[in-house]
This record gives structure tokens, C-alpha cells and sequence, in this order.
């Protein structure tokens, strides 16, 4: 089995997070599967940054935590990641410009800047020339990297130096790096993986669920969603606004799907608390939206640029009053795409508000996922009335009480009826009332759309030993982490599996119940203080867990975390 | 022809004599003068008395959340910009809770009407300040009299909006004809209605204002000067213009939307497919 | 056993209110116990509204549904009230204004506004009159009548005219009503009783505790308290600030409250919704704050004028990340002050944001209490260090790292030291922070505050049966329905009890477990639709309730709806 | 005497060569010359680059949540009028986020200082547009150009703003001698500064505004004129004038506070014996 884990550290503004992707995108053109995180501070330049990405024959879910070559752009970066090496791991940086190293070992230094002056003229792109450095050691197939980088950088002058620098610093490991170095990078299959972030898949799955508005107010890690879809809007006809505040931004994409089309914000934490109202709105309106929730450590603007999941009862209980929503977490980028087309679906089926829970750790991961195969997305729109069955049906009811709780859907001036709808408690025909009946009807109607909405939850998903000593129970983005951690653990002969929900909300209390009934230890693991999944499934489903994983530093918790605090519960 | 029955709604629940009906006649009158279908017509309303009015004539309604009636509205615009979109809202609700929102649409100059009953006070909570109260205006919440107030008109011009105009509830007639340019102007449309609370504005009364308004003439008032109209829109006291006080031709928000360029958002197909050549970007 | 209700019903702007008020204060003035709660429409003016008083010679702890004097100022109220009469109840009209009332029994005609114009000498006083009528029929000491409604409306010549008024209405009664009444209200004691609303009591809380500023934006069914609280601004230096919105009136809060004063705002679902953001901040940077939320009824706007239950699950969970607060729901008008004083010094002792959950109901029902013991009242400021205390220190931190999560307090200018907080993740000197261990640490600080919260939650109020064959779970303000449920149900000889929380968040987790132990069948008894308490009580304890008495239509629970809904679920 | 050393405060996180560094410099100058101790300040902070200041410098310091420093900074002045209390924020911290607090606090005249760093661009969050982006300014989240912008100065007029003023964070002299006026003038104070983000506007540079900045000078121009201080504000492109742009005498929020009589209300004592009275009117 192949794996290996780059790490690139650096300040911010020293280019690498660009140098990471790339490194990526070409592990992924020789056929590897690769998994690529991010660490970056608050702030645009200096500090500490660091990119992680790993590459493998097997699937990649997780970041492991042993770094075999770690390209140091600073000497903090050696300072800092010098105890994640790999035994034999090595260190690549300038020594011309690095100075004092002694006592660190496996460093091996190339004169990244002057290479770069020399081939690509510009000291910028030492950075390029490191990648070719690391990648030289691992002997990987030299045309792809020229490829990957001059794609990458145009075909341009600017390709041009850059295929120099990379070729450069290959050459020059080669020439020079005498030990024989761990891993050998033969390139695997012909690589037609994509490679992308969870924030890409969100955007591509609102691009082709047919999303036509957005309006957001940028705030990390939601940001670069509202960002690629702007640069798509004139080609897919989406507009993307940036208004006041996330207030306007909830209530604008009110608006805009009230008059007729898929429409969407996205945002974190604090932006999320200021749409509150909105998302009432959405409920008793019977609106559809959807609701990007990308969670960061909080509380308030807590650690802004990190990672945590402290939102999940927020998200299923906000705003006042009772009403039915949807809240999803997808559990990988794959997973991210999907979902999204799916919130999209679920909330012009159920004409109520969806949230899309990721958080900074999936948003800004890179994985490689097979092609999505659009041919598989389907759009449901859910009763939504035509103009012709509008002239059939003579008098339209906007909120019409049904079975199900869903009253079919117009869209103003289009159908030619009349739509009316309020945010006071309303009658079938949208005007405000006051009356107890007409109040409980509505209620009751809007509620009843919970029961539709419970069928279409999935499943959690469950991997692992079919007769489990331990269960770990997790959510959302710690998916590969955790199921990682179940399969180095069950190599140690532990039997041990996996229940994970994407889908939180309603929750699906029968499947979770099933699948703990082999359970004899449930261990909640969240990358939060409280433990809020397991909180939620003991009011949902009685269950108890026996033990918690938790990590709140704003950093992801790993596979290796995972299995150190697991000896800690398993003894 | 559309005719004022077309624009029948509800019984009303306002105070008998409040300044509110005078508007509600001058909005059916400017929609019918105007020949406009209900069907047409987006009318997108906030909380307070003020936002009850959609309910009490017709046509698509959708009522937001206190202070919430410019984003909805706005965006109900550029997603179908065939609709005639029509804001509502009190002073309170527009100029208190909303007043951001109030600063940006004008800034982004969406093409939508909006309306303001500005009542100076908070009728529906029962007789609060509002922003809008005179100065030293004694309420429940201010017993102290209210501090300086927002001036709509002044922020209006200051924030560069393209039609700037005050009416009176008690003169609809005049007020339906703002309504009307309102409408017909391209660009958002701010139309501050001087609007007498007979429950709980015993100063702001029909014959205060009455004994102060005075009608802009055109012929002598010209609302293309901001400098000018900027002088204009501080007067307040002896006498309070009525009328547009600026106006501006600029681009509308929709107009700088290329993903406009192929109609109203509403009628696009969706085709999944299309994503196809996205993907390969990421290969 | 006494026990009387009278329901005054009429348009909005008829005065049903104040006349309904004064009853109240009459039958308190006459030693009686009386319990009195209002129904209106959200407008001004039209409409149907109505009050109800119930006086008893016993505690009164909320209204029985049959009317005994029903005071209709309009046909309306007839029409919409005939059914809840009880079976010798009388309907007191006018029959000069209101025809054809033909069917309806029990109606006794007044000419209210021929007396008024004779008596009072203004139309508007048939109010006065008709009060006069309705005492007349229960043969009330006239005196007290004449004094309250003098008081009232002062020694002037409205005062007077007045008290013309009400007692030419009792003589009219005295002498054209030949039948025996049902009831003869002969004065109790001397009545010392106060007669007051919820939002009375936390107003009058909120003086006692030293609140000296609040900020409010006007909501329903809070906005009498900062107008209660204006009007003491100059006599109590407490300033009242209505500001643009909610936003800016929770973030002036936390401003006023670092700035060193005992802070606070009141509002409704809507409001709080806006203030969510503005929760966590005061969680994260420790900063005391005071939340009234009173609840209406949801979503969105609602029924803006009824009340509901709606919001538990929300005030607990908002607000993204994690953070300790304390959620108080008081019971009665009593508690509605204690527990004010309560939150005032929960919020500075453990610095962090304390939630007073109220409602429609309770906020806008008068109840009559004993004179609050003002000398019990303690004020509890927490660890707040004084200048020489600061000066000793040398260097203050004001995040500093301690056992019980509390760090002391300073407040700026007044102590010398400079006080530094953060938003952001913070070390203990208040600068922002990027990294996992100060994160860690501080996060646990912060969460360690909810150890010692915990041990000042009340237990749960326990009632009734010793050995309860069923058990009634409740919280908030319909403790008085339940608990008068719980006596007519002993009464019918069923071994029922009653286990209600007030102080609901942290969870009373052992006192609540330990006060369920007995409880056969456990039915939760919630003014909101989804059995908000009950899902708690599942997550923190693992009970489950058995059975739900559900009222979601804006009105309150009462003791006969819970009876009846109880046959149904006992079997 | 007070120092600049007292003021000296942690290392900053900004880019090199940020205009956040001039305004630095300039605030704490302005503190020294007026000679005021560092724990008699309160700085109040919002969330974005500018926020960050108060941590570069001394004093007691409430960084709050992106756009709500002036509701924090007004309170704390109401609370303890004796602090000298400076708001600090970002364009979009400032007119986008907060657009609605800016405008009442304008209105109400608090007696509080309020720096906004006007960079015209998102920094912190990397480069999106701002409400104050020139008309056209492309950026991620607007590549069709930005809107018309908002005019803080025209707008803070518009509210009747006591104290509206222009500074540049290139001539962190200029720019103390406002900070020092305003802190000085009883009431709200308006500084917007000019400030170059060196990362992601590379059209309003250094050299852009150099070219264009100029000093008004109070003996050819008066601030105290409404009209032609509206005039001014709207100067923008070729000619940019800083300084003070307008000046007016006001009552303070703070004075219209009776409960304020007795003196800060930090030091009132509470009693709560004192609410027997009030217990009274309720039997
Ligand atoms: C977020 C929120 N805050 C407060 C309220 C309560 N509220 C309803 S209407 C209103 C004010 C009404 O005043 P105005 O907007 O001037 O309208 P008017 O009734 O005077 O026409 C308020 C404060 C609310 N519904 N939502
Ligand atoms: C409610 C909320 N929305 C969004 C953000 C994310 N955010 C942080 S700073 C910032 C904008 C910064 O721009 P500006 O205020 O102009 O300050 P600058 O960094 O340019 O100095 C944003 C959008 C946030 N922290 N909180
Ligand atoms: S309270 Fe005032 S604004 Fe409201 S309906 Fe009555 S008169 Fe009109
Ligand atoms: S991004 Fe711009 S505003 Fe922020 S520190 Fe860098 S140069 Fe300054
Ligand atoms: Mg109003
Ligand atoms: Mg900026």
C-alpha cells in the first residue's frame, strides 16, 4: 500500500495554499487518491499556515498525522511540524535563507530561491521549484508535473517559468539527494479523479441543482461558495448578490424563491445566528431555501478561520415557534455534492427551509472523488402548479390544508393566480387570522410535513465489525477520520464499527435505533466540547452513549487522535 | 381596463380615521390610473399597521418580518423583473428595524416602489418613540422626549436614491400620482408618506399636517438639483413640502446583472448536464 | 369555598382592560385572591377582546373556563361567550345597544350608557357602570368600590364622576335584579394583597436588583416592562434606551454591562432571534446580561398577541458554539420577580448570559401575591474586584485561569486596571489567541462555570400525591393550570402529582430523576406542540414521558382543558 | 505626562506596509497629546483588520462582534460617562454590517469617537467588495463590478452628525489633529479615514489618493454650513478633501438622560428597600 504525506508550511502570503492544491491536482493526474487540509491563521499575511496533503493507492479520507516530506518555507515551519516527521521523513528547505537548523534531523536543503531566480526569474515561484523538490525524492512521473503545473499556471510565460522552476527543483534532488528515500510514486491509472473542496462540491451542486439566486455576506469558511458562483453567474444565469448583512441575505433569498426560483445563502456561525428570523420565516411562509451553515469554532467569533461542529443543536432548534426543517451534514466532498442537490430538493418538495451543515475542516479539504455522474441528479420541485392547471383549479389557496401538509406552489405573475402568504398564522388563503382553529390547522398542517420529510432521511451509515465490542458514533465532515480509526483499529483486532448520520434532522430515529442494537460501548466522537449528537440521540432514541471522543481546539480531529483517546475508553 | 373593484381585498383592522385608508385609496386609484393587474403586481409588506395593507387590496402578497420588507423585495425583483414590485412598511419598520436595508437599496437602486407610512410613532406595539418622532416627543418609552430624529428624505438624497418623494395620506390624490411616477420610474422609488396616527400621535394630527403641507411645483421646483433638493428635503416646521423632491436617471440594480441577460431568472431551465464542462476544471 | 369569574369582553379600544384591571384590585382590596388573564387581537382598535377575573377565597392560581358575570359591551361577546357561561351566570348588556339577542338565557340588560351619560356624564364611563352592576348582582361591599375606583381614577372630577358611575350601576342592579344571584362576595380581611402582571413583577425585580439600564426594542408581550421601567428612569437611575433594533439593543447591554452596571433587554421570539449573536458574544467574552423572552405564539409573527411555549429548545441552544447561560421560566407573578433577582445575580456571579423565559400569559395575567419581602432580597455581584483589591493585584487579567471558571472582575476606569476582551478566542489577558492550548484551556474555563450554575437550579417544584399514579410534568408558566388540575383530579380521587421546573437550564438532572423516580405514567403538559420539556427531560435524564397535553393555539392552558385531555390519556 | 510608550501595545497581525499603521500611529499621538491615561479609555472594536487596533495599543479594550461596536461603545458611555470612549471599525464592519447602528447613532449624538478604517475592500475576509468599493470595482463576489457606493460623510451629514471628518492614513499627522478634535467635541464623531490596503485594492493605492487628497483649511472653509458641507462631501475623484467636513453643537444623548443627574450611573448604589414605594401602587 502507497501513502504519503506532504506537508508545505509557511506564513500567509508566502503562497502556500496555491502550492498545496497544485501539489494535489498532480498526485491526483498520476492516479492517486489524495486528501489535502488546511491550517491557516486569522489574519492575510505572516503567522503560521500549513497544508497537508496526503496521497495513496486506497482511498484517502483523512489526513494521517506522520509527515514523510514536509516543505519548509520559514523555520518556524520546521520549529513547529519537526515532531510530526515520519522516522524517515524528510525536510525540505532553503538553507541559503534558513539559517541554525542544527539539531533537526532529516532536513535536506535546496536552494529554492536562487533555483528560482535561475529558471523561473522570479523568487516567487520557489514555492514551484519546492514542489519539484518534494516530488523529485518520490521520483514522480516528471510529465505529469509539467503537465499539472502549466495547466495550472497557463501556457503563458508565467507556465512557461514554472515548468522550468518545478523541472528545476526535480533535477536538482535528484542530482543531490543520495539516501534512498522511502516512497516510491510510480503513478497509478490514468488519474481522471477530480480533486476539490468541500465548498466546490456545494457550489457545483447548487450550479446543477439549478440554483439561481444566492445571496451572502462572505464570512470563512463559507466564503469562496458565494465566490465560484459569481464567476459562473453570467454562464448559468445565477445571480449572486452581496448585500448589507446576512439579514438581508436570508430574507432576499426569501424573496427571490417566493417569486420562483431555487435560491440559497451561505454562511458561518455568526452570520447564521443573524438569520434566525429569516429561517422562522422561511417555516411559516412555507418557503423553500437553502441554508449553508459552515461551522467554525465559537463561541462569537471564536476562532474564525478553524474548524469545529458546536452548531448542530443550534442549527435544529433555531429561531422561535416550531416549524419543519431539514438539516443535513455531509460527510465528505462527494457526500457535499450530493447533499446540496438533495437541500435543494428537500426544500421545494417540503416548501420549508434546509440546512446544510459543513464546517471549516470539509469546506476547505480537498479530496478526490470520482466524476459526479449528472445524469444522476434529479430535480424535484415538488407541487409546484403550472399556469394551465392554475386555470383548471379556478381559485388558488397558497397554504391549503392536504394529507401530506404540503399545499401545492405558484409562482406569482407566472401562473397568473394570485399568491398570498404571511409571516402572522394565516388561513388557507394567506390573509392573517386570529382564530384557535384556523391556527391549529395550519400548525398541524405545516408539522405534518415532518412525517414526508423523516422518510426521506437517510440511513446512517455503518461500517465496521459486524458484532462491535465499540461503537463510534459520529457526524458530518469526521467521517473519513473516524472510519480511518475503524479500520486501523479492527487491523489490531478490535471489533469495532461506524454509525455516522449525514442526515441529522429529522432525525431518524428507527435506523439509529437499529443500528445500535448490536452496540455494547457507544463512543460519541465530535469535534466539539459537549457532545451534541450524543445528547440529541438520547432524546431521540433513549440511547446512551458509554464514552466521548471530543476535541474544541479548532483543529480536525485525526484518525491517530482518535485511536490515542480510544485506549483511554477501551481498556 | 383594470377597474378600483379588481383591487377589492379584506375588511380592514385599522383605527377608523387613520391616516392608513387615505393611502390604500391612493395605492388602488395609482394601480388602476396605471391599468395594472393585480396578478402583476408584487405587493411585499413589513409588521406593524403599515404592512397590513396588502391584505386589504389584492394581488401576490408576501408578508416578511418586521423590517424585512426591502430584501424580500428587492429580490423578488431581480428574480422576475416583469413584476411590479411594491414595498410597504411603517416608519418604525423601515427607518428603525430596517434601516440598513433602507441605505443599501437606495444605493443599489433596485427597481421597486417603496412605500413608508410614517406615522411618526409605533402604532401597532401601541404608541411607542419612533425614529421618525419630532424631537421632545413624549412617549411610554421616551418620557424624556424622543431625540433628533432620522430624515428620511435628506438620507435619501445623501445615499444618491434615484426618486425621492414625500406624500400626504390626507391628500390621496395627489399621492396616488407619486405613486404612479413611483412605479413608473425605473429605479427605486422612496415614497415617505406623512401619515396621521389618530390613536397615538395626538401631535402629528390631520390638521398639523394639514396646516403645512405645501405641493412642489414643478414648474418652479426643480428635483434634478441634489444641492437644492437636499436644502428642500430639511424643511420641517412651518412648512413641509409634498411631492418629488429629487430625482436622478442612474442604472438599476438589474441592469448590471449579466445573469439577467436571457430574461427573468424564473423562466431559465435548469439542465444538470451543463455542469459537465465545470467538472473537468477540477480533473 | 368562594370562587367567582367574571369575563369583561368587548372591541379593542372599549377599555375592556382597564375595567377588567379594576376589578382585580377590587376584589384584592376585599381580601379576595384573584387570578385575571387577557385575550386581545393584535390591533387597536375593533376586533373582539376580552379579560378575565377570578376572585376566591383561596389561593387563585388561574382562571376557570365558566363564567359567572359576564360584562358584554357588545353582541359579540355574548355570541362568542354564551357557551362558556355557567349555569346560573349572568350576562350583563345593554339592551338600548345591543339587539336581538333572542335564545341566549341568563341576560340581564343594563342601560350602561344611559347611566354613564346620567351618571358619569360621558358615554365612555359605561365601563364603570357596568362594574358597578356586576358587583351589585354579588352584593360587594360598595365602599370598596368607591375607594379603589376613586384611587384609581383620582380625586378630580373624573374620579368622581366615576364613582357616581359604579355605584349608580350597583344600585341599578340592587334594584331590577330580582333573582337570587349564585354568589355573595362578602369582603375577606383587610386585603393588603398586591395585585400585579408578570411583567409587573420582573419590572419591580428588575429595580430591587439594581438594573440601571436596559435597552429594548418594543415586542409583544414584553414591552410594558421597559415602559414600566422608563417611567422609574429619573426616581432610579436607570436609563431605558429604545434603540433601531434588537441587534443594537443586546450589544448596548453588553456594552453598559462591561462598562460595569447590572444590564438587561425584554422581548419576544422574533427579537431574541436578532439577539442570538449578541448571546454568544456575552458568553465568550463573560460578560453578565439579563434576556427576558417572552414568548408568543410561533413562528415568524405568529399570533403576535397569544402566547405559547414555543421557545425552550431554542433559548437553550442559541447561539453558535458553546457556552454556559442559565435558563429561568418563572411559574407565577411571584416568581416572575424573584427569579428576576435571581437572574441578575445567577448572570454576575458565573458572568454569562441568564434567559428569564416568559410568555403572553404569564407576562400579561394579573395575580394577586403578598407584599415581596423586600429585606430578602440579596444582591450578589459576583467576584468583582474593588480598586484597592485591583491595586494589590499588580497585574489583572481578566480572563485569568481558576478552578471554579470564574475570573474576577473589574470594571473600567473605576478600578485602574485595564479590562481587555475579546470576541475572538482570548488568553487570559484578553488579546486574541490563535492557538489550540489557550483555546482548550479557556474553553474549559468558561464551560466549568456550568458546574457551579448547576448547583444553584432550584429543584423542581413537586405536588401532590405522595404515590402518584400518574404524574403531570410542566414548566414555566402553566404551573398554576397543572397544579389546579392536580386538586380537581385528588379530588376525583386520582393519585396524580406534579413535577414543574422553573429553573430548566443547566438541567436540574438529579433532583429531576429523583422527583420522577414514584411516576408511573409521566405526561407532559406543555402550552407548544412538539413537547419541548419532555425532549429535554429524555436527553438529560432518559425518561420518557407516556402521554401529552398539547395546547398550541396562542391560548393558555387551562385546569379544564388539562382534565379533559387527561381523561383521554387515562384510561 | 503621559507617553507614547504607556500606549505601546502587542505585535500586529497586519500586512506590511498596511494603512492600519498610520491610523496606529495617529491614535495613539492623538491620546499622548491630550494627555490621557490609557486605563481612562475605553476602545471598542468590531470584527475585520481595523477591529484588531485596540490590541496594538493600551487600554481597556471590548472587541465585539463584525458591525456592532457603536451599540456597544454609545452603552458604555450612557453607563460611565467619564471614559473616553473610541469606536473602531472596518468600511464593511462600519456602513455594511453596522449601516443601521451608524445612522441612529448619528442621529442621538452619543458623546463617542468613531475611527473607521475605509480601505474600500473586505481585507480580512480577503478581498470581496465593500460598501464603499468604487462604482465598477471588481472583486470575487462582484466580477460585474461593484454598485454605486454608499457616502458615509454625505450620509452622517444627512443624520445631522455633529462631527464629520475625513482623514488619510498616509499623513498620520493630519490625522491626530482629528482624532484629538474629535475626541474633544462633545458628541458623535465621525472620523472616516482613507486607508490603503495594500493586499486587495490596488486601485486606491498610496498614490491613488496622494494624487488626490488636500486639506481643507477652516480659513477658506466653514464647516458649520449644512449646505455647502453636503456640497463637500460629495467630492470624490480628482479632488478629495480631508479634515473637518462638518461641525455642529448639539445636545448628547447622554445629556437627555435624567437618570444621569446623580452622576455615572457605575457609582449608583443600589438599595433595593428603595422599590418599597412602588410595591405600594400595586394593592
Ligand atoms: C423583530 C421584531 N421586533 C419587534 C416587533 C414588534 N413590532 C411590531 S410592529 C412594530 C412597530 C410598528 O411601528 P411602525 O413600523 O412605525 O408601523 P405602524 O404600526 O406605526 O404603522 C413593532 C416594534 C416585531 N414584530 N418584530
Ligand atoms: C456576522 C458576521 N458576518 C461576517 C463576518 C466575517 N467578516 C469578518 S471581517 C469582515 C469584513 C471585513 O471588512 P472591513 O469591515 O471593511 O474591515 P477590514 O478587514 O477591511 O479592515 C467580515 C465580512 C463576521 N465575522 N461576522
Ligand atoms: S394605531 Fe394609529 S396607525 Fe394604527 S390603525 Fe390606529 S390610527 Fe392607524
Ligand atoms: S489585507 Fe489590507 S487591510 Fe488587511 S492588513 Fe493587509 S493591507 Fe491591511
Ligand atoms: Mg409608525
Ligand atoms: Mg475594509
Amino acid at each position: 500500500m502507497v501513502n504519503i504525506n506532504f506537508m508545505i508550511g509557511g506564513e500567509a502570503g508566502q503562497g502556500v495554499q496555491s502550492a498545496g492544491h497544485v501539489l494535489g491536482k498532480i498526485l491526483a493526474r498520476g492516479g492517486y487518491h489524495v486528501f489535502a487540509d488546511q491550517d491557516y491563521e486569522s489574519r492575510v499575511r505572516g503567522g503560521h499556515s500549513f497544508f497537508r496533503v496526503r496521497g495513496s493507492d486506497t482511498e484517502a479520507r483523512a489526513i494521517s498525522e506522520l509527515v514523510d516530506v514536509l516543505i519548509a518555507l520559514d523555520k518556524e515551519s520546521i520549529d513547529l511540524h519537526q515532531k510530526e516527521m515520519a522516522k524517515q521523513g524528510v525536510i525540505i528547505f532553503d538553507g541559503d535563507k534558513v539559517k541554525n537548523t542544527r539539531g533537526n534531523s532529516g532536513l535536506f536543503s535546496v536552494p529554492l530561491e536562487r533555483i528560482a531566480l535561475e529558471n523561473g526569474k522570479n523568487k516567487l515561484m520557489l514555492n514551484t521549484v519546492a514542489l519539484g523538490a518534494a516530488l523529485g525524492l518520490a521520483s514522480y512521473d516528471k510529465q505529469i508535473l509539467s503537465n499539472v503545473i502549466s495547466e495550472y499556471f497557463g501556457a503563458g510565460d508565467v507556465g512557461k517559468e514554472n515548468v522550468a522552476a518545478v523541472t528545476a527543483g526535480y533535477d536538482y534532488v535528484k542530482a543531490n539527494f543520495k539516501i534512498a528515500f522511502s516512497h516510491n510514486l510510480t503513478p497509478l491509472g490514468d488519474g481522471r479523479r477530480m480533486l476539490l473542496s468541500g465548498n466546490e462540491a456545494i457550489a457545483l451542486g447548487a450550479l446543477a441543482a439549478g440554483c439561481k439566486f444566492m445571496a451572502a455576506y462572505p464570512m470563512t469558511p463559507s466564503t469562496s461558495i458565494m465566490e465560484y458562483l459569481a464567476s459562473k453567474g453570467k454562464d448559468f444565469n445565477i445571480v449572486v448578490v452581496q448585500p448589507e448583512d446576512e439579514i438581508a441575505a436570508i430574507n432576499m433569498i426569501i424573496g427571490a424563491s417566493f417569486a420562483g426560483v431555487r435560491s440559497m445563502t451561505a454562511t458561518s456561525g455568526g452570520g447564521f445566528c443573524l438569520m434566525v428570523e429569516g429561517l422562522g420565516l422561511a417555516g411559516m411562509t412555507e418557503t423553500p431555501i437553502v441554508v449553508v451553515l459552515g461551522q467554525r469554532a465559537g463561541p462569537a467569533i471564536g476562532l474564525p478561520t478553524r474548524t469545529e461542529q458546536g452548531d448542530l443543536e443550534f442549527a435544529i432548534h433555531a429561531a422561535h415557534g416550531e416549524f419543519p426543517r431539514a438539516v443535513l451534514a455531509p460527510a465528505t466532498v462527494e457526500d457535499a455534492f450530493w447533499l446540496t442537490v438533495k437541500a435543494f430538493n428537500l426544500a421545494e418538495k417540503y416548501q420549508t427551509p434546509v440546512i446544510l451543515m459543513t464546517d471549516q475542516y470539509l469546506a476547505s479539504s480537498y479530496a478526490t472523488a470520482d466524476k459526479f455522474d449528472l445524469s444522476q441528479v434529479t430535480i424535484d420541485r415538488g407541487i409546484l402548479l403550472s399556469k394551465e392547471e392554475l386555470a383548471k383549479l379556478g381559485e388558488y389557496k397558497r397554504h391549503q390544508i392536504t394529507e401530506s401538509g404540503i399545499s401545492p406552489r405558484a409562482i406569482p405573475l407566472e401562473g397568473g393566480a394570485l399568491v398570498v402568504t404571511d409571516s402572522d398564522e394565516h388561513n388557507e388563503e394567506g390573509h392573517l387570522i386570529e382564530d384557535a382553529e384556523t391556527r391549529t390547522a395550519q400548525m398541524l398542517k405545516r408539522l405534518r410535513k415532518m412525517e414526508g420529510l423523516r422518510k426521506d432521511i437517510r440511513e446512517p451509515r455503518v461500517y465496521g465489525a459486524a458484532k462491535p465490542e465499540v461503537t463510534l458514533l459520529g457526524w458530518g465532515s469526521t467521517y473519513g477520520a473516524i472510519r480511518e480509526a475503524v479500520d486501523l483499529s479492527m487491523k489490531d483486532g478490535l471489533a469495532i464499527n461506524l454509525v455516522h448520520l449525514s442526515e441529522i434532522w429529522p432525525f431518524p430515529v428507527e435506523a439509529t435505533a437499529r443500528a445500535l442494537q448490536q452496540a455494547k460501548k457507544i463512543i460519541a466522537v465530535e469535534n466539539n466540547a459537549t457532545a451534541q449528537l450524543a445528547h440529541l440521540l438520547r432524546a431521540e432514541t433513549g440511547y446512551q452513549v458509554t464514552g466521548k471522543i471530543l476535541k474544541f481546539d479548532g483543529r480536525p480531529i485525526s484518525p491517530a487522535y482518535i485511536l490515542k483517546q480510544l485506549k483511554q475508553e477501551v481498556r | 381596463m383594470v377597474k378600483l373593484a379588481d383591487y377589492a381585498g379584506g375588511p380592514s383592522a385599522w383605527c377608523p380615521g387613520c391616516g392608513d385608508f387615505g393611502i390604500l385609496i391612493a395605492v388602488k386609484r395609482a394601480l388602476v390610473e396605471l391599468n395594472i393587474e393585480p396578478y402583476k403586481i408584487l405587493m411585499v409588506s413589513g409588521i406593524g399597521q403599515a404592512g397590513k395593507l396588502p391584505h386589504y387590496t389584492r394581488g401576490n402578497v408576501l408578508n416578511v418580518l418586521h423590517g424585512r420588507t426591502l430584501p424580500a423585495a428587492t429580490a423578488a425583483k431581480i428574480v422576475n423583473p416583469e413584476l411590479v414590485v411594491i414595498a410597504v412598511g411603517g416608519d418604525g419598520d423601515g427607518y428603525g428595524e430596517g434601516g440598513n436595508h433602507f441605505l443599501h437599496a437606495l444605493r443599489r437602486n433596485h427597481d421597486v416602489t417603496y412605500l413608508v407610512h410614517n406615522n411618526q410613532v409605533y402604532g401597532l406595539t401601541k404608541g411607542q418613540t419612533s425614529p421618525t418622532s419630532d424631537p421632545g416627543f413624549v412617549t411610554k418609552t421616551t418620557p424624556q422626549g424622543a431625540s433628533e430624529p432620522v430624515y428620511p428624505l435628506a438620507l435619501a438624497i445623501a445615499a444618491d436614491g434615484s426618486f425621492v418623494a414625500r406624500g400626504f395620506a390626507g391628500d390621496a390624490e395627489h399621492l396616488a400620482g407619486l405613486i404612479k411616477a413611483g412605479v413608473q420610474h425605473k429605479g427605486f422609488a422612496l415614497i415617505d408618506i406623512l401619515q396621521p396616527c389618530v390613536t397615538f400621535n395626538h401631535k402629528n394630527t390631520y390638521d398639523w399636517y394639514r396646516q403645512r403641507v405645501y405641493k412642489l411645483d414643478e414648474s418652479s421646483y426643480d428635483p434634478t438639483n441634489k444641492l437644492a433638493a437636499f436644502e428642500k428635503a430639511q424643511e420641517w416646521g412651518d412648512r413641509i413640502p409634498i411631492g418629488v423632491i429629487y430625482r436622478k436617471t442612474r442604472t438599476t440594480f438589474e441592469e448590471q446583472m449579466p445573469a439577467l441577460g436571457k430574461g427573468p431568472l424564473v423562466r431559465q431551465k435548469t439542465d444538470p448536464t451543463q455542469v459537465e464542462k465545470l467538472l473537468k476544471e477540477f480533473i
